[in-house]
């Protein structure tokens, strides 16, 4: 297990593809907004959770579907599936691999980001946290269906849309508790609970249901 | 406030997203009975349609 | 050791590919499977590896150290049309993955790296990334993947597709020293291997539409 | 609802053909039930004086409410079929869940259409982000997600189990959906938001709110079995092509010796 975990991570600083592009679209993303809203730096700043958390999102979505389709494309899917370690495991690994290729990248550029809405340091203090912790969340549910799709042609649209109301959940306690952290009434502590909650949950089930597919995804 | 206007154009919705429904279904049996139809007549049944009479699903 | 396969029949997309296979092969064995493309060779080979979920019928492995519940899977080596090799890698790094991800069994003698890599004649370019190997070298690395880790049972899909004469006599000298010293082979190919008693399967192809599914 | 007990005696409902004979059979009793239903449905709404506070567009409710409940029971009957297709592997639940998933976005289409038309007059915009209203529109993108999910795959067999993962996975996250909804929406909303429609209706307007909502549970089963049937034709004709395309395959070339 502990082999796949380096041989992933050696591939994907080497191969360096999706981990690349994920961060430049989330940057892209996210600096586009103020063309579109106009420099009010009050109003961004209000914002500014919201849209890190979606560009976030959307570029975790993005480099989903890569998750299994190099493995089958060279044939070392089948051998993954041969052996006598439970699946599961293997697809959990898979996605802890994927996580710290893609998600982590997007944790560390989330401040950069953060200063373009002009947040202060709570709130991109806060707004980091939420994405350190559920950007993990968005990659377990998100092997769902990037097994799913591994054997479609053009599977990689497809899988965003399957996940993306899955993510809703992610994204509605992700953005409440950076912007509890900020606005002083509401209580940073339980959406955050409630978030680590979900990614827990996320992590049994995505990767049990992402075995599954696979298993019935041999041609 | 003239609510007839809403209520017709709510149940309006209903009845046409109900009725594209009900056509759909209709028009599907149908195209697919034809080409149930053709196959029969180019002699190609089901291996155990072959023994008895061959049977067509009639609704 | 015994593979046993009893009735095996296996469905691609919706046709019933094949039916009623059954064969029994003890430790030294081989089963060479013939028959033109698409005729279910590899469909076969992909039931007894455990990929595919078979129609009807088991494949059933009885270790000599009598553990029970093991999957046939897990005593097999597939090498299928596809290498397995991440072109980014060094050949060294894919084979010492296989290695570790196989885990070495306790029965048979596992090859280092190095040893594997002059099994198949290749043992100066290991440092070499995969993706700068020739299609026969790769072929040969491929190869050399089975030896890191034994596994009493190899199954092989055209192991010798487009490869050069030398590499098939490397490749069927490595398949002999398997069988002699006790392993079985499942292969599916078209030119013959020249093993001596292998037990032969004409693979038919489609066998009739999966009986009245529908 | 006669569609549980077609899934109860699941042992002889085995082979599609005895479901198509079961369904010829069925179908016009079942259109013939579903029409009454709905002339008793229309009578009833229509005869009942308006709603003191809401006036008339108490109205748009006997559509509204039947048709989200109709859409979370359609989802659960995707869900039933989908243990079948995964667990017993029976063919008429793929074809079960594949038919399902277009009747439960008609039906969320309609939920969400009258809950906008009957939010324009209470709350003055067409789109109100109210609780309810949200987790509809999250299950109709589930929805077409599945539709397009089992359209993307030529393979109906493997389209099918792929299929059913994804409306098992759907289904558990739903409480998790309508939780995060309600909380987002307590979150943005006052709470003044008036409750649409819920248990706390007086008599007069149950009875036609119970009237519609089997009627349109009616309509979802004769559409439901009707399609199932046009899918297991579908899957026949595609047999049948493949079998004729064999058996042209086989024969020798006799129009080659002509030509020569």
């Amino acid at each position: 297990m502990a082999a796949l975990l380096l041989r992933d991570l050696k591939l994907s600083v080497r191969a360096g593809g999706g981990a690349l592009i994920g961060v430049l679209f989330f940057i892209t993303v996210v600096a586009v907004i103020p063309f579109g809203v106009g420099p009010d730096l009050n109003l961004l700043s209000r914002i500014g959770p919201a849209i890190v958390w979606i560009g976030a999102l959307l570029s975790a979505l993005l480099g989903l579907d890569r998750m299994f389709q190099t493995e089958r494309e060279d044939g070392s899917l089948d051998l993954m599936l041969m052996q006598e370690h439970p699946l599961v495991l293997t697809v959990l690994v898979k996605c802890l691999a994927h996580w710290i290729g893609n998600g982590l990248p997007l944790v560390i550029a989330s401040p950069l980001l953060g200063l373009f809405m002009n947040m202060d340091e709570v709130a991109i203090g806060a707004t980091m946290l939420t994405l350190l912790v559920g950007t993990p969340a968005l990659t377990f549910i998100g092997a769902v269906g990037a097994a799913v799709a591994v054997t479609l042609p053009r599977g990689g649209l497809l899988v965003s849309i399957l996940v993306l109301p899955l993510a809703v959940p992610v994204l509605i306690f992700g953005v409440s508790a950076s912007y509890a952290a900020v606005e002083d009434p509401a209580p940073f502590l339980p959406p955050f609970l409630i978030l680590v909650a979900i990614t827990m949950f996320f992590a049994v089930l995505g990767p049990l249901g992402a075995a599954l597919a696979l298993r019935n995804a041999d041609d | 406030m003239s609510h007839t206007f809403y209520i017709a154009m709510s149940y309006g919705i209903a009845g046409l997203v109900s009725l594209c429904l009900i056509g759909w279904v209709w028009l599907d049996g149908r195209a697919r009975r034809r080409e149930l139809a053709q196959l029969e007549a180019a002699g190609i049944r089901r291996r155990s349609a072959t023994s008895p009479a061959p049977e067509g699903g009639k609704a | 050791m015994r593979l046993i396969a009893e009735n095996l029949s296996a469905r691609r997309g919706e046709d019933l590919i094949f039916q009623g296979v059954s064969f029994a092969l003890s430790g030294g064995e081989s089963l060479v499977l013939t028959g033109k493309n698409g005729s279910g060779k590899s469909t076969l080979l992909r039931v007894v590896a455990g990929l595919l979920r078979p129609e009807s019928g088991t494949v059933t492995w009885q270790a000599d150290t009598g553990d029970k519940g093991m999957r046939a899977a897990e005593a097999c080596h597939y090498l299928g049309h596809r290498n397995a090799m991440k072109a980014e890698l060094s050949v060294h790094e894919n084979l010492t993955f296989w290695q570790q991800f196989f885990g070495h069994s306790p029965q048979g003698k596992s090859l280092s790296v190095d040893e594997a890599a002059d099994a198949v004649g290749l043992g100066d370019i290991t440092h070499l990334p995969f993706g700068y190997l020739s299609a026969g070298q790769q072929r040969r690395m491929a190869f050399a993947k089975l030896l890191v880790s034994f596994r009493p049972v190899w199954i092989l899909d055209e192991p010798t597709a487009a490869l050069d004469v030398s590499a098939e006599r490397v490749f069927t000298g490595l398949i002999e020293s398997h069988l002699r010293n006790g392993g079985i082979l499942i292969a599916a190919t078209h030119q013959p291997l020249g093993l001596k008693n292998a037990q032969e399967l004409k693979m038919a192809g489609f066998a009739g539409i999966a009986e009245e599914v529908w | 609802m006669s569609e549980s007990l077609a899934i109860t005696k699941l042992s002889d409902l085995a082979n599609p053909t005895r479901f198509l004979g079961l369904a010829s059979r069925v179908l016009p009793w079942l259109s013939a039930v579903t029409a009454i239903l709905f002339a008793a449905g229309l009578y009833l709404s229509f005869a009942g004086e308006g709603d003191y506070q809401q006036g008339l567009t108490v109205r748009i409710m006997y559509v509204h409410v039947p048709a989200a409940w109709l859409s979370m029971m359609c989802y659960t009957v995707m869900a039933l079929s989908a243990i079948g297709t995964l667990v017993w592997r029976h063919p008429l639940a793929d074809v079960a869940h594949k038919t399902a998933a277009p009747l439960g976005a008609a039906f969320t289409l309609i939920a969400l259409a009258t809950g906008s038309l009957w939010g324009k007059p209470m709350w003055g915009t067409w789109w109100v982000w109210d609780a309810r209203l949200t987790s509809v529109f999250v299950l109709f993108l589930m929805y077409l997600g599945l539709i397009a999910l089992n359209r993307a795959m030529d393979d109906p067999g493997k389209a099918a189990r792929l299929c059913a993962i994804l409306i098992l996975v759907g289904f558990v996250n739903i409480p998790i959906i309508k939780f995060s909804v309600d909380w987002w929406n307590t979150l943005h909303q006052p709470a003044s938001v008036i409750r649409m429609g819920g248990s706390s209706i007086d008599g007069s307007f149950l009875r036609p709110l119970l009237v519609m909502a089997l009627a349109f549970t009616m309509l979802f089963f004769t559409l439901h079995i009707a399609a199932m049937r046009n899918e297991i034709w579908r899957r026949r004709v595609s047999a049948q092509r493949r079998m004729a395309a064999r058996m042209a395959g086989d024969k020798p070339g006799l129009t080659t010796e002509m030509s020569t």
